[in-house]
């Protein structure tokens, strides 16, 4: 048994950014108050989160009720392992895109409502990590949805439009399936709590299961872009840059990989599911993916564009991990959260600096940009080199849990699927570092790129943290009190094991 | 012997009563039918006004006193002055 | 001391005395008229309100008026189905405080005091045929309501609405005729109006005519309550009529129509065999209502007749839960009975402002009303949002409920239904939502507006934050309903 | 004209569709008359049996409706009451102009003169006395309205409209409310219960006159304001 708190800082870390959100609404524009609320509440929210890491790395569970919404169906926060983990990982990141975000906005239309609704997605993402249960998840799950359509059609002009209305109808449609399964799921256990490894039994009967577990893992599946539910990604990219932060790294996506990894180890439970045998199908769409992604991104032009695929593909890989119900591969999908978010974050945060800073938006005008931002170019190639899975990175730390998951659990060729992966993405991140560098700047009469508008430094010090921290989680992954201890004690408590992983 | 002539009156007052509330019946439906059918609407007031007062009778025969009065103030009076007022100001015939 | 029970009538009487004054007293002063209006609904609502806390503290409890024993005289009943008198009563009173500034505009000066009268009247109508419990009373209380809202409807100065007055005057009168003969049919084979003694005469009684009589009583009170084949009547009604009574009777009169429907659903719980094929249907024409609805208010352009064909889809909603029969989806269909009006008054009473300010209701002229009428605005927004059924909204629960009815009942298709049905409301909630905040002001109209007045405003944000908490507070209101859910079914399962 | 036609036939069929279960339903009914039936035994043979007493009325529907079932009643009185509302917040605006332009013929009008104060105390008796013989306030209200529709036909809506002032013909209408709710609300003290009538004869006798008053005169009033308010002589 794992011993339970009652805390009220689940509570807390929800309403520090909605009272942020309410603060930013409030002072409308005026700008420096606005900046003073978003960083407080981002400074706030981050202590409290992490505030929380000792006592659960010390296995200790804080919850918080508030009472039921439905008969036996509770309101209220659990925090476990997973859910924190997940939770540090947008904390962490909400102050570093708040501040980049004061950089990259200014001087843009409707900023209350901007970092207003920024705060309520961060506020709600935070209320999915730690949902007592599926219900209570859903609530944050649908919030965040409607708290991200404002941020998409931020640029209010067509374009924005069309993707914003792309977005909703994919996620609630996605919405509508959870809601269902959900139904489903409590009319056959009557519980929806996410507090065990497991609430489903084999009792059931085969086609409620398959029910179930379709209908959750395609409504998942739309936030965290499965394919063939992958369209409104590559879509959203039209939004600004400290959106797609959002969208790719702090809360979007991830939410939908969490409510996958939720249904996988706390809904179904690894025992039922690997009796089943749903989970190699998934893994296998997975692998699929992760090669299609790799192979449509290396065709896009756009450097956004070129991202988004990444993503796609990038999420598939923790698709892969938790579909492959082994422990080791648990590990991997976990703490691939934490490296993916990073190392994409990083890269997004460089395309934005990119285009404010030189107006380039395009693959093949990259030439010469290294030189221009040498340190924002630096970032990049350590985040992308990372992805490619050079040791030392974050990203090699989830390949090599991954690959040793996957021989657990025999599956040798997601190894080589993750290899051709690989080299993959080497295809498409080695020419566009080797353009920044090695290729000379055009020199176009009046487009004199010398001249150019200077990159605000608080939008070149978020990238330099990332970009460090990327390096951070794969070099000093084992370091005690990091991280990564959480992701092996999430990982542990799916598969109910007592001793240290390896 | 008596006794079976009485029963046997009875019984002819019984169907001498449901005779007269038959053909009552039978005129309500030709009302009816002559009110869907007619297009002057002056005559369709009048035919329902007819029909209302047939009602009454219906009433007053079943030993409904109060029911009868109120048909006959109601369906067979008011009704129809309405009736008739409001189609001096539209017009006589249906559209 | 007066006795508890003696409340019971004068919850109806109240506001029906109240209204008849209201011309009276105050024929040439609207401002007054407003002022007494608001001041009755607001006795009435405590008188209910008092009543509620009595039911829920000592169980159900009746009023024999007169002091003629059921059978009788007249039996009034507090029980789980009359406490919607609060709701009731509450919405009423917000409507009329609503009112003060609409009607200015939307009705003649000299109409003003005809008009809360009938706002009254209608209010002591809706109280009467949810606490009585005699099936004549019923109708009579029923002819109340719908002729004060017949008139209602034509109250509005625009031209289509005394047509959609007499569209609806027209279904509405045929179906009080088919109530009524029906309710002649039970008298002629129980010999009793009082409801209880009525349901126990015919669970033992012949089929025919026992099933004519739930035929015509349901079929009556659909009309009423709209339900999908039976529905025409309702958007244009409810589109053409002033924003006030809109609310009042998208919210509530046709709430009555399906209060209707479960008292006869109770009438004729004992007859099994007869229930169970009208419930069958019930279910499939609630379920067409719900996707029909949903589609066909995705499709307009005028605000308010979207919110008149989404509430053709939540009565499908309610339906379904009633046709169910499975004790979570009644208790779901009460609920969301309750939730939906005062989702769906908030929206009436939004738009009716957004309507009152700028003189447009089509939702593209609307365009960028966001940020000239923030409070009004954001009121729709989030209601639009609780309409789509997201939890922890007020849409949520009722319609969680019966979801789960219908998976124990075996119809999982339903689910899908629902589901469905909810993303279509939210798709077109979006859609205003868009309109409102995301897109230049396109008309001059617009673009000089500013924030209704707080007689409007007010009403709109406590609807507002009411369909936040009925939500949160779905469980007690379950609970609440849960025996009468259970019970009205007789001997179902 | 062809598409008419189909639309007729197809009429006729739903109206005959509609017709045969209800004339079946209706034939399965127990017969009226029949001692045995459930409407004659169960309540009505109460009524029937000690309504005259204890109602307090020779003429049991008087009985059964004033004091029985005193709610329905009132309710009834107020739907009567609303239906004029409705009419009044509705119609009259717009017609103001027409007038009726053919007057009666003056035998009509002589006839019409000479009957009213004969119809005027005809109504008056059938109200009065409905607690004794058939009739009684709804009826006798009707025969006051009739009157005065008649009056306006041969003098001039507006003349008789303006017989008595617009505030007074308000109040004469809810004359039926008001009698009936304060009767209602006087039965809490003399009857222990709301609509309650006392036991005691001659108090009872002279609220139930004044209850078939009230809703006579409320009655006729409702009825002439309806003319009124179609003839356009209503002034508001």
């Amino acid at each position: 048994m794992t011993p339970e708190l009652v805390d009220i800082r689940p509570l807390l870390a929800v309403l520090v950014s909605l009272a942020c959100a309410g603060a930013v609404f409030a002072v409308r524009h005026r700008a420096r108050w606005r900046a003073f609320w978003s960083l407080a509440a981002a400074g706030i929210k981050f202590a409290l989160v992490w505030s929380m890491l000792p006592g659960a790395l010390a296995g200790r569970v804080y919850v918080y009720q508030f009472g039921e919404l439905l008969p036996g169906v509770a309101f209220g926060f659990r925090v476990d392992a997973l859910g924190l983990f997940f939770a540090l990982v947008s904390s962490t990141l909400w102050v570093l895109t708040t501040i980049y975000a004061l950089g990259y906005m200014r001087g843009s239309h409707s900023l209350h409502r901007f970092f207003g609704f920024f705060a309520l997605c961060i506020s709600t993402t935070v209320g999915i990590a730690f949902a007592e249960n599926l219900l209570t998840l859903f609530v944050f799950y649908e919030l965040l949805t409607i708290c991200t359509y404002p941020l998409i059609m931020h640029n209010e002009d067509l374009a924005a439009r069309r993707a914003a209305r792309k977005y909703l109808v994919y996620t609630l449609f996605g919405g509508g399936l959870i809601l269902a399964g959900m139904v489903l799921l409590h009319s056959v256990t009557g519980t929806l709590s996410l507090a065990e490894t497991g609430i489903l039994d084999a009792s059931v009967g085969d086609h409620w299961l398959l029910a179930i577990f379709l209908l959750l893992i395609a409504g998942f599946g739309v936030k965290a872009a499965l394919m063939p539910l992958h369209a409104w990604l590559p879509a959203a990219m039209v939004a600004p840059t400290p959106v797609s932060a959002l969208l790719h790294a702090v809360a979007v996506v991830k939410a939908g990989v969490f409510g996958i990894l939720r249904t996988i180890y706390n809904v179904f439970g690894i025992d039922l599911l690997r009796d089943l045998g749903y989970a190699d199908w998934l893994a296998m769409l997975a692998g699929v993916i992760m090669v299609v992604a790799s192979v449509q991104a290396l065709r896009q032009k756009e450097i956004k564009a070129r991202l988004a695929w990444s993503t796609i593909s990038q999420l598939s890989y923790i698709v892969l991990a938790a579909a492959l119900l082994t422990p080791l591969a648990a590990l991997a999908a976990i703490i691939h959260i934490a490296n993916q978010a990073f190392s994409k974050i990083t890269l997004f945060f460089v395309a934005g600096a990119i285009e404010r800073g030189t107006g380039r938006k395009r693959v093949d005008e990259l030439a010469g940009v290294g030189r221009l931002m040498p340190w924002t170019m630096a970032a990049f190639t350590l985040a992308s080199l990372s992805f490619i899975g050079v040791p030392l990175m974050a990203g090699f730390v989830t390949k090599w849990y991954l690959s040793l998951g996957a021989l657990d659990a025999g599956a040798g060729i997601y190894v080589a699927v993750m290899v051709i992966s690989g080299l993959l993405n080497a295809a498409y991140w080695l020419p566009m570092i080797h353009q920044a560098f090695f290729k000379p700047l055009p020199s176009e009469p009046g487009n004199d790129l010398r001249n150019r508008p200077r990159v605000s430094s608080m939008m070149i010090g978020p990238i330099l943290v990332c970009a460090a921290y990327v390096i951070l989680l794969g070099a000093g992954a084992s370091a005690p009190s990091m991280p990564f201890s959480l992701a092996e004690a999430a990982a542990r408590f799916a598969f109910e094991l007592e001793v240290p992983l390896e | 012997m008596t006794g079976s002539v009485t029963a046997k009156y009875r019984e002819m007052r019984v169907n001498a009563t449901d005779l007269f509330d038959l053909v009552l019946l039978a005129l309500l439906l030709t009302c009816a039918i002559g009110i869907a059918r007619l297009k002057d609407l002056a005559a369709c007031a009048i035919l329902f006004s007819a029909y209302s007062f047939i009602l009454c009778l219906v009433w007053a025969h079943r030993g409904a006193p109060d029911v009868a009065m109120t048909e006959a103030a109601v369906g067979a009076g008011i009704t129809t002055v309405l009736f008739l007022v409001v189609i001096s100001r539209v017009g006589r015939r249906e559209k | 001391m007066i006795e508890w029970s003696h409340w019971l009538p004068i919850l109806a009487m109240l506001p029906l005395v109240g209204g008849a004054l209201t011309p009276l007293l105050f024929r040439h002063r609207p401002a007054a008229a407003c002022f007494w209006a608001v001041s009755v609904a607001s006795v009435t609502s405590v008188v209910a309100i008092a009543l509620l806390l009595r039911l829920v503290d000592s169980g159900g409890f009746s009023y024999a008026v007169g002091g003629w024993l059921p059978q009788y005289g007249i039996e009034l009943r507090m029980d789980e189905v009359g406490a919607f008198a609060v709701p009731a009563s509450l919405l009423v009173l917000l409507s009329l405080v609503f009112s003060r500034h609409y009607v200015a505009r939307a009705v003649d000066a000299s109409r003003v005091s005809f008009y809360y009268a009938l706002v009254l009247i209608n209010l002591g109508g809706l109280n009467g045929f949810l606490v009585t419990g005699d099936l004549f009373n019923l109708f009579v209380f029923m002819e109340i309501f719908s002729v004060s809202a017949y008139a209602l409807v034509a109250t509005a100065r625009e031209p289509i609405a005394s047509l959609a007055a007499l569209k609806y005057l027209l279904l509405g009168a045929a179906s009080s005729l088919l109530v009524l003969f029906s309710v002649g049919v039970v008298f002629a084979m129980t010999g009793t109006l009082n409801l209880e003694d009525a349901a126990a005469a015919l669970a033992l009684s012949s089929p025919m005519p026992a099933g004519l009589a739930l035929a015509g009583l349901a079929t009556g009170f659909a009309v009423k309550a709209a339900l999908f084949p039976v529905h025409f009547w309702l958007p244009d009604a409810h589109a053409a009529a002033p924003a006030p009574v809109s609310a009042v009777l998208s919210a509530l009169v046709v709430k009555a129509g399906i209060v209707g429907v479960l008292r006869t659903l109770e009438l004729f719980g004992g007859a099994e065999s007869l229930l169970q094929p009208l419930l069958h249907l019930v279910v499939w024409l609630g379920a067409l209502g719900a996707l029909g609805g949903a589609l066909m208010a995705l499709v307009q352009r005028d605000i308010k007749l979207m919110l008149a064909y989404s509430t053709v889809a939540n009565i499908g909603y309610i339906f379904i839960g009633l046709g169910l029969a499975t004790a979570s989806a009644v208790s779901g269909a009460m609920v969301h009975a309750v939730n939906h009006a005062v989702i769906k008054s908030a929206l009436f009473l939004a738009a009716g402002a957004m309507i009152h300010r700028t003189g447009l209701r089509n939702i593209d002229d609307l365009r960028g009303l966001g940020r000239r009428m923030p409070v009004t605005a954001f009121g729709m927004a989030f209601t639009l949002i609780a309409l789509s059924g997201a939890p922890p909204m007020a849409g949520f629960t009722g319609k969680w409920q019966i979801a789960l009815g219908a998976l124990q009942a075996g119809h999982p298709s339903l689910v899908a239904v629902l589901v469905i049905a909810g993303i279509v409301v939210l798709a077109f909630g979006i859609r205003v939502i868009n309109a409102l905040y995301f897109r230049p002001p396109a008309r001059v109209a617009v673009a000089s507006a500013t924030e209704a007045p707080a007689s409007m405003w007010l009403p709109v944000l406590m609807l507002t934050i009411a369909s936040l908490a009925l939500g949160l507070a779905g469980t007690p209101m379950l609970e609440f309903v849960g025996p009468a859910a259970q019970s009205i079914y007789g001997t179902l399962p | 004209m062809n598409r008419r036609r189909a639309g007729r036939i197809l009429t006729a069929v739903l109206i005959a569709a509609l017709a045969v279960p209800l004339m079946y339903g209706m034939v399965q009914l127990p017969a009226p008359g029949h001692a045995d039936a459930p409407a004659h035994t169960n309540v009505s043979a109460g009524y029937i049996e000690r309504g005259a007493e204890l109602g307090g009325s020779e003429n049991l529907v008087t009985g059964v409706l004033l004091n029985f079932r005193a709610l329905d009643t009132f309710g009834e009185v107020l739907v009567i009451f609303t239906a004029w509302l409705a009419v009044a917040a509705v119609a009259g605006t717009a017609s103001n102009a027409e007038r009726d332009p053919v007057p009666p013929s003056p035998v009509v009008d002589y006839v019409i003169r000479l009957l009213g104060p004969f119809i005027a105390i005809f109504a008056l008796f059938v109200i009065v006395n409905g607690h004794v013989l058939p009739g009684g306030g709804f009826q006798g209200g009707v025969l006051l309205g009739a009157m005065l529709i008649l009056l306006s036909l041969v003098m001039d809506a507006e003349t008789v409209a303006r017989a008595v002032s617009a505030r007074s013909w308000i109040w004469l209408r809810a004359t039926g409310v008001l009698v009936f709710a304060m009767v209602a609300v006087m039965g809490l003290p003399l009857a222990g219960y709301l609509f309650g009538l006392p036991d005691e004869p001659g108090l009872r006798q002279v609220l139930t006159v004044a209850l078939e008053l009230g809703i006579g005169i409320g009655g006729g009033a409702v009825l002439a304001g309806l003319f009124f308010a179609i003839a356009g002589a209503d002034r508001s």
